[in-house]
């Protein structure tokens, strides 16, 4: 209505945003803009320095050529199948739909390395994969690698990046607009493809972004699935030829900022969050598909949680039983592993909120750069931004003493993560309507009363979300943890890491257990109670 | 890869401690704090762990380690002594890759002769910049129920006969393996070296990120055998011991039992080079040694050490080790003719 | 508007005529409609009104498809579309719908959204041509006068005009019957207004079967030919807006089609069946009531049902005690006269107090308070004004008055 | 309402007068209001009248300090709040204002609400205690009447509910001015209405200097002491609603304060000086102009304005040819003369035509077609009731009519 939008562009352009001057309305985000892009920074500047870019070429092409195959496989299949189960869990009459909801986030939590053993081991003879395919008279596979592999496990534990956002995305989508499709002589097949799809293309969109990055900057999992992609050159050579290394790390970095940037424009104008469903929404009658959509669901938290469990279970229950191993040793890595990855959860969110308000109520070249620039964090392998860190920090005369200390570990994981607090940060900032601010405003001198009192209550379900999954993330993160932690620190992935390594599964199942359940533990009690992706 | 940072401190480099002697012996003159030294290991913390609190309880040194991966662990100290901001005084590597590429480097300082005295000099740098304190020689690990022992290879060559076709897992991306190759190419020369490879290559073989993981394979049957160190075995059936795997050890002068060595370093830059050298002769004391080959099943390399028990004896002066500096190209080199070969990831 | 060209596409072929029988409709048990039997005779324009929550929704909803009706049939032209064993999908039953909010598709032009009706399979049988599908839109959008803005996005369209592509939306597959609910309620009072004639003409020109809902007296009146007035569910009354205001069946109704004032009186004259003609067939007993508004002649209902009651704002209730010089009050017949504001008229004197004036330039409402304390509503046209404490005497000027026993 | 006992604490100390003194607010480099001049005495309430995108809305926020004027300035009881050198934060201007939609923090409760303008620091120089927050409070409440639901969401409120507490949380902290935007253009006709008057009460109660915004006559006259009518970023004319109703300065403000019908007559009788009494001071001359609607009183204004059109919708305008009887048409002096839709009585007859009829109840407004094709709108309270077709006779029946020169 034109009323509400004039008062909503009176306040945009309104005495609210003047108050800020526009030099800090710049600054702020080109400043977090340019942390971030440290690391990239650094990355290029070594490639050139090191100027083997164009002879590493034929070395690099054929990885980057299966590097792109699986990125864009697992995105599609991931937004695939998280579009259709946040559709399933949010639109139809799906029995159990709360508790699949929960359920089917859960994978996320799992070190991609960790699935990927777990999906070996599962497959080997007396492994639970391997013993349910032999029931149903399938014999396993004899090797579990290549393309196949890799596409399976790295989809089976990304595709929540995009449940998330979408099941969020349907809380906002006005019914009335499936409804009228209908009227208009749609199935409801066809409603779903040609009103709601392109409803969720934003959310689609942001949620496939992440899924491509994870895959291209992973290490973990291809290296076991022994799927040859740029990650797996930055590693092979990072030591006998630094050269290539750093171009493969350059070109991986350069492909996802090229996708970031894609993404960026594809994605349109953003769907004012508008709480718009009039009346609640008739819940679709699944009638005899319930069945198949039951078992679809239960295929992917068996692929994507039951198989891993259950593998990881069989190896510590090994360990235990012969009391080789016990929780004892686990006990300080864990309360570390919790205490940093809350921090860096909540410090991501306060440094990416600045940049999701400027893209969000004064969209600028400054602020979609610094937009781009959190994003492109994500997409250096993490060994690569790990060391790109240390020498930032250690030729930086006010940094390094800070070298190897908690706050530059942190500081690692927020510029590592702080992508994925983005898109939700930026609904959000979307969520706190012009108006509010203003009453709050003519109602409350003091700035900071109304910062905690109107505009911090108004994001928080946003802010929890996007800051759950940088703690997940944060969870299970690898080489940054080794290289930059503090002398004598470890956590839970690193404990995974050294038995694995050497080949003490018992260590590693137990390890894997624990850091699933404390995953789930703490998205439980600060994100799913909190954040309204669960309810609705 | 000639790195761009060792020119900045190539100097200081030059001028690397070269700890002498007497200090040695009686840790007395260092820097500050003599009571502590720091560590960065890629080796394992429940495999070298207990032998450190030994040292401390034997010394009253405190010891801090940061454990990680050998390269990884390289790479950031040469980043960290590009910065002249060194944080560790001992480096332990899984591989003696790790240390050549610090000592290309020049990031290592030169250890007292008589720490280097300790061992045979097949297993330690000839400039004097590492020592190997322990060993693990390649093996042929084998499916018990798969394999005969009557069809196992007697050298590492045979391995490229077509009846291995398909039934070999190889790890071309791991240390020990290219350390392997670097050995082979030192005794037998590039051509033969290459020629093999590219034979193993034709047997089309399994690739595998690491040892544990072929040893894993193997016992699941995934392949028949694989070319791994030899105590991977052991650990693997001590989680599981109904797996089907055994070691076979090919004969002391064949490629194939190439001896990889662990080995340790002292960091240039480091300002308490004594007590680095004090931890040092420590792992090569016999308490240290019989730790070793007590625990991790692996071979001293101290002289006069006792191999293992289950373990056939070592001849050293058979037994092939990896030396870079005498290898064109070193490590890359072998790293290309892997890749060259068709052995991939 | 009605200077549009008359657009033959857009008229729908056949103007269904829609048959409701014992429609009951219940969300988890609690009925929202309660057994309504109703027909809309083809090509009519009926009313849906009632207070908010009292089901209409539901019921519209119920003819669309897009609520299952727990019991009772539904029947769109010719053809049983819901009821025991009989379920038509709503895209099946050639009905268009427009929404509060026109529901516009965000994401498609003005022009995709009134396609996107089109382009659905199997409509009336056939496919359309793509050109024909063009000619479709272009006519549509004509009808509603939108034409040149085809290719704008809804957002960048103010509120009335989005309505009207609603309406062009729902209207270019040639529906059999056209629903609409609360389609101006989003839209500001001037807007509404002009809105509402602009569909007015529309729909006439069309002559499309149309229900649709509203919760506004005037916008039920001016729109609608029929008026079913609903009430917790129920029908209280179908008429013409004229039956409605001038002749309620029950005092709710009374009071929610228009302002109400209940004045008591009593019964004087006896009753005599004058009344009949004019009230057609069975018409109520007529007579004289003695009120403090002086001699009303009334006609009497029966006892009405007890249990709906004034709705809220609307009446308020006048409880005037019989003019105290008359002993028999008690025995007398006490009845409840329903008395318009606009047939109170107002005089110099000192019987009532002016208590409150709302200025509307074309009328005048006063809000009075009366000898005994009780208020009453006056509605003038009259340019005289009076103000806050004037003193006026008031006196009924006007027809035959509906009366209920008191 | 009107029986809620005062509540001095919500009374505001001063009821400040607002002065605005040729204030521009424009949007890169676009003006939205242009040179504004307007005193709003202490304690009255002044409407802000005028068409969507008009500048309504930009003038109350520049007096919120929500925009900041490019030119002009604003005074606050004696304090200058923004001008040339001097800008005034509206947290500091001790103004209340409420939205168009309430704007309630939906995290807080009821009370939360209405509590948190008054934990404000330094409001009125002092803080307030505890429990003398709790008073206010409850006082607030009580005064919208919404004193038991002060632990209730927002969200748990009906719309009208919702403005009520919005009006509360405004009132609380006494402000000297009081800010509406469109307060009830969000709420539903016939809630609208009850709303409206439930807050007129309340603001008279208070007695606070109140500016609110709308673009609804109705509202803006029922409860505007004085009505402020702006068109296109301008002033037209400002009075109280009876002054634009039956004396509006162009013809403009006379078509959107109401409907009206431009008839042209012929100025006949030579023009007496007469009207001065009735109209004050310097009255425009009046006589007599012969039209169709026969012979009608009328003053005459200075011609208008010519670049204000008339508005949109609001006036169907009539082109009555002079009688063709009279030969010295063309000499005599061609007028427009503003008929008012209730000033026009229908009469047996087939001098007209009627084309349209909305039944409201209380009135009836048909479109009459003349002999010369020209349309006129009339309203009629008569019960008898003409239908599309009819055939109908039509004479002025009003006081002195505005003309213009045509
Ligand atoms: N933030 C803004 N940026 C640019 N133009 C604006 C802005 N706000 C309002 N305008 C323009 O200024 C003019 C006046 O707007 P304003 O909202 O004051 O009118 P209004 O009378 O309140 O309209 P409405 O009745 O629709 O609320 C309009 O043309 C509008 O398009
Ligand atoms: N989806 C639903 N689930 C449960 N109860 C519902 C649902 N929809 C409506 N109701 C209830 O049914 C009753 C009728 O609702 P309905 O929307 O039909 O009324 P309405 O007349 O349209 O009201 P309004 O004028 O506010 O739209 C109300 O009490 C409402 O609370
Ligand atoms: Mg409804
Ligand atoms: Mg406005």
């Amino acid at each position: 209505m034109p009323t509400v939008t004039t008062t909503g562009a009176a306040a945009m352009s309104g005495v609210w945003d003047r108050r800020i001057s526009p030099v800090a309305r710049h600054l702020v985000p080109i400043a977090i803009a340019v942390v971030f892009s440290g690391p990239a920074a650094f990355v290029l500047w070594r490639t050139f320095r090191l100027g083997a870019l164009s002879e590493s070429l034929d070395e690099i092409i054929d990885p980057l050529w299966r590097t792109i195959q699986l990125a864009v496989l697992v995105s599609a299949t991931a937004a695939v199948i998280g579009t259709g189960l946040a559709w399933l869990t949010t639109r139809t009459d799906l029995p159990g739909r709360r508790f699949w909801r929960v359920v089917l986030i859960l994978p996320l939590v799992l070190p991609s390395f960790v699935g990927a053993a777990a999906f070996i081991a599962g497959l080997a003879p007396g492994g639970i994969i391997h013993d349910a395919l032999e029931s149903i008279g399938i014999d396993a596979p004899r090797r579990f690698r290549g393309l196949g592999a890799a596409w399976l496990v790295l989809t089976a534990f990304t595709y929540p990046y995009v449940l998330l956002p979408v099941t969020a995305r349907f809380a906002n989508l006005p019914a009335n607009l499936d409804e009228s499709a209908r009227m208009l002589g749609l199935s409801s097949t066809a409603t779903f493809l040609r009103v709601t799809l392109p409803q969720l293309r934003p959310a689609i969109l942001g949620g496939s972004l992440l899924v491509f990055l994870y895959t291209v900057s992973d290490f973990g999992a291809v290296q076991l699935l022994g799927y040859d992609t740029l990650t797996r050159v930055v590693y092979a050579t990072r030591q006998t030829n630094r050269a290539l290394s750093f171009a493969a790390a350059s070109v991986v970095l350069i492909l996802a900022l090229a996708v970031v940037a894609l993404e960026r424009s594809q994605r349109g104008a953003a769907q004012p969050d508008r709480r718009a469903t009039v009346r609640p929404m008739r819940p679709i009658r699944l009638g005899w598909r319930a069945m198949p959509a039951l078992l679809a669901c239960t295929v992917v938290a068996g692929i994507g949680l039951v198989v891993p469990v259950a593998s990881l279970g069989t190896w510590a229950q090994r360990g235990l039983a012969e009391g080789r191993i016990g929780f004892g040793e686990l006990i300080d890595p864990t309360i570390s592993t919790a205490s940093v990855s809350v921090i860096a959860a909540v410090v991501a969110v306060g440094v990416v909120l600045p940049v999701a308000i400027a893209t969000t109520r004064r969209p600028s070249p400054s602020s979609q750069a610094a937009a781009v620039a959190v994003i492109g964090g994500f997409a250096i392998p993490g060994l690569v931004l790990a060391l790109a860190l240390a020498v930032l920090t250690l030729n930086t005369p006010a940094l390094s003493r800070w070298y190897q200390t908690l706050p530059v570990l942190i500081g690692a994981y927020v510029i590592h993560f702080g992508s994925q607090a983005l898109a939700s940060s930026e609904s959000a900032v979307r969520a706190v309507p012009a108006n509010l601010r203003e009453s709050g405003r003519l109602l409350e001198p003091r700035r900071g009363r109304r910062w905690f009192h109107v505009d911090l209550p108004l994001m928080r379900p946003g802010l929890v979300a996007g800051g759950g999954l940088v703690m997940l993330a944060t969870l299970k993160e690898l080489p940054a943890t080794l290289l930059l932690s503090p002398i004598g620190f470890s956590t839970l992935a690193t404990e995974i890491w050294a038995s694995y390594e050497e080949g003490f599964y018992a260590a590693t199942g137990l390890a894997s257990l624990v850091l699933i359940m404390l995953s789930a533990l703490l998205t439980w009690a600060l994100v799913l109670r909190r954040s309204d992706v669960i309810r609705s | 890869g000639s790195d761009d940072t060792s020119e900045d401190t190539s100097n200081d480099a030059n001028a690397g401690t070269t700890v002498d002697a007497g200090s040695a012996a009686s840790g007395s003159d260092a820097g500050p704090d003599v009571d502590s030294v720091t560590i960065y290991s890629g080796r394992n913390e429940d495999l070298i762990q207990p032998i450190l609190d030994q040292f401390t309880e034997a010394t009253g040194i405190d010891v801090n380690v940061k454990y990680g991966d050998s390269a990884d662990l390289a790479l950031l100290i040469d980043e960290e002594s590009a910065a002249d901001n060194v944080q560790a005084d001992v480096f332990l590597s899984q591989s003696p890759g790790s240390l050549g590429f610090l000592e290309q480097n020049e990031r290592l300082a030169t250890l007292p002769d008589e720490t280097l005295a300790l061992v045979d000099e097949s297993v330690r740098d000839d400039e004097g910049k590492w020592i190997g304190f322990s060993g693990r020689q390649r093996v042929l690990v084998y499916n018990t129920e798969l394999v005969d022992e009557s069809e196992l290879p007697t050298s590492v060559f045979d391995l490229t006969d077509p009846e291995w076709s398909g039934r070999i897992g190889v790890a071309p991306s791991n240390g020990s393996f290219q350390d392997f190759v670097t050995a082979m190419r030192a005794t037998e020369g590039d051509e033969v070296t290459m020629e093999w490879l590219e034979g193993l290559a034709a047997n089309d073989p399994v690739s595998y990120p690491k040892n544990s993981a072929i040893v894993a394979a193997v016992g699941r049957g995934e392949v028949d055998v694989g070319l791994v160190n030899h105590y991977y075995n052991y650990r693997a059936l001590e989680e599981d011991p109904t797996q089907p795997s055994a070691n076979h050890h090919f004969p002391n002068d064949d490629p194939g039992a190439v001896l990889i060595v662990t080995g340790a370093a002292i960091l240039d830059g480091t300002d308490r080079p004594s007590v680095a050298a004090q931890l040092i002769e420590f792992l090569l004391s016999p308490e240290g040694q019989q730790y070793f080959a007590a625990e991790t099943f692996e071979y001293p390399l101290a002289i006069g050490e006792p191999p293992p028990a289950n373990l056939p004896p070592l001849d050293f002066a058979a037994v092939g080790v990896v030396a870079f500096e005498d290898l064109a190209g070193g490590l890359e080199q072998t790293r290309q003719m892997i890749a060259d070969a068709g052995l991939q990831g | 508007m009605a200077s549009t060209p008359h657009t033959p596409q857009v008229a729908t072929r056949h103007a269904a005529e829609v048959a409701l029988d014992g429609v009951t409709v219940s969300y988890d048990g609690v009925e929202a409609v309660s057994d309504v039997s109703l027909v809309v005779p083809g090509g009519s324009i009926t009313a849906l009104l009632g207070p908010s929550g009292c089901g209409k929704t539901s019921l519209l909803r119920a003819i669309a498809g897009l609520e299952r009706p727990t019991a009772g049939t539904v029947t769109v032209g010719d053809r049983p579309v819901s009821g025991p064993g009989t379920w038509v999908h709503p895209e099946r039953r050639h009905v268009g719908m427009v929404f509060q909010d026109g529901a516009l598709f965000p994401h498609l032009t003005v022009a995709q959204n009134v396609d996107f009706g089109l382009r659905a399979a199997g409509r009336h049988g056939r496919r359309l041509g793509r050109s024909e599908r063009t000619d479709r839109v272009r006519d549509a959008l004509e009808l509603v006068d939108l034409a040149g803005l085809g290719d704008r996005l809804p957002d960048t369209l103010s509120g009335g005009q989005q309505q009207r592509v609603a309406l062009a939306r729902s209207l270019a597959p040639q529906p059999a019957v056209l629903l609409l609910d609360e389609p101006f309620s989003a839209l500001d009072a001037t807007l509404r207004v002009q809105v509402r004639a602009e569909v007015a003409d529309i729909l006439r020109e069309v002559e499309v079967t149309t229900v649709f809902v509203t919760h506004d007296q005037d916008e039920a009146f001016v729109l609608g030919d029929r008026v079913a007035v609903l009430h917790e569910g129920r029908i209280e009354q179908v008429g013409t807006p004229d039956d409605l205001y001038r002749r309620p069946a029950t005092p709710w109704v009374a009071g929610f089609v228009g302002e109400a004032n209940f004045v008591q009186g009593l019964l004087g004259a006896a009753l005599a069946d004058d009344g009949g003609t004019e009230h057609g067939g069975d018409a109520p007993p007529t007579g004289h009531a003695a009120t403090l508004l002086g001699s009303v002649p009334v006609s009497l209902h029966e006892r009405s049902d007890a249990e709906t009651p004034m709705p809220p704002e609307e009446a308020p209730h006048t409880e005037i005690a019989a003019p105290a010089e008359n002993p028999t009050a008690d025995e007398a017949a006490a009845i409840s006269v329903l008395v318009r504001p606009e047939h109170v008229s107002l005089h110099p004197g000192r019987c009532a107090l002016v208590t409150n004036v709302e200025y509307y330039g074309h009328d005048v409402r006063y809000e009075l308070e009366l000898k005994d304390g009780s208020t009453l509503a006056a509605r003038t046209t009259s340019s005289h004004l009076y103000a806050r404490g004037d003193r006026v005497c008031v006196r009924y000027e006007g027809e035959m008055a509906e009366a209920w026993p008191a």
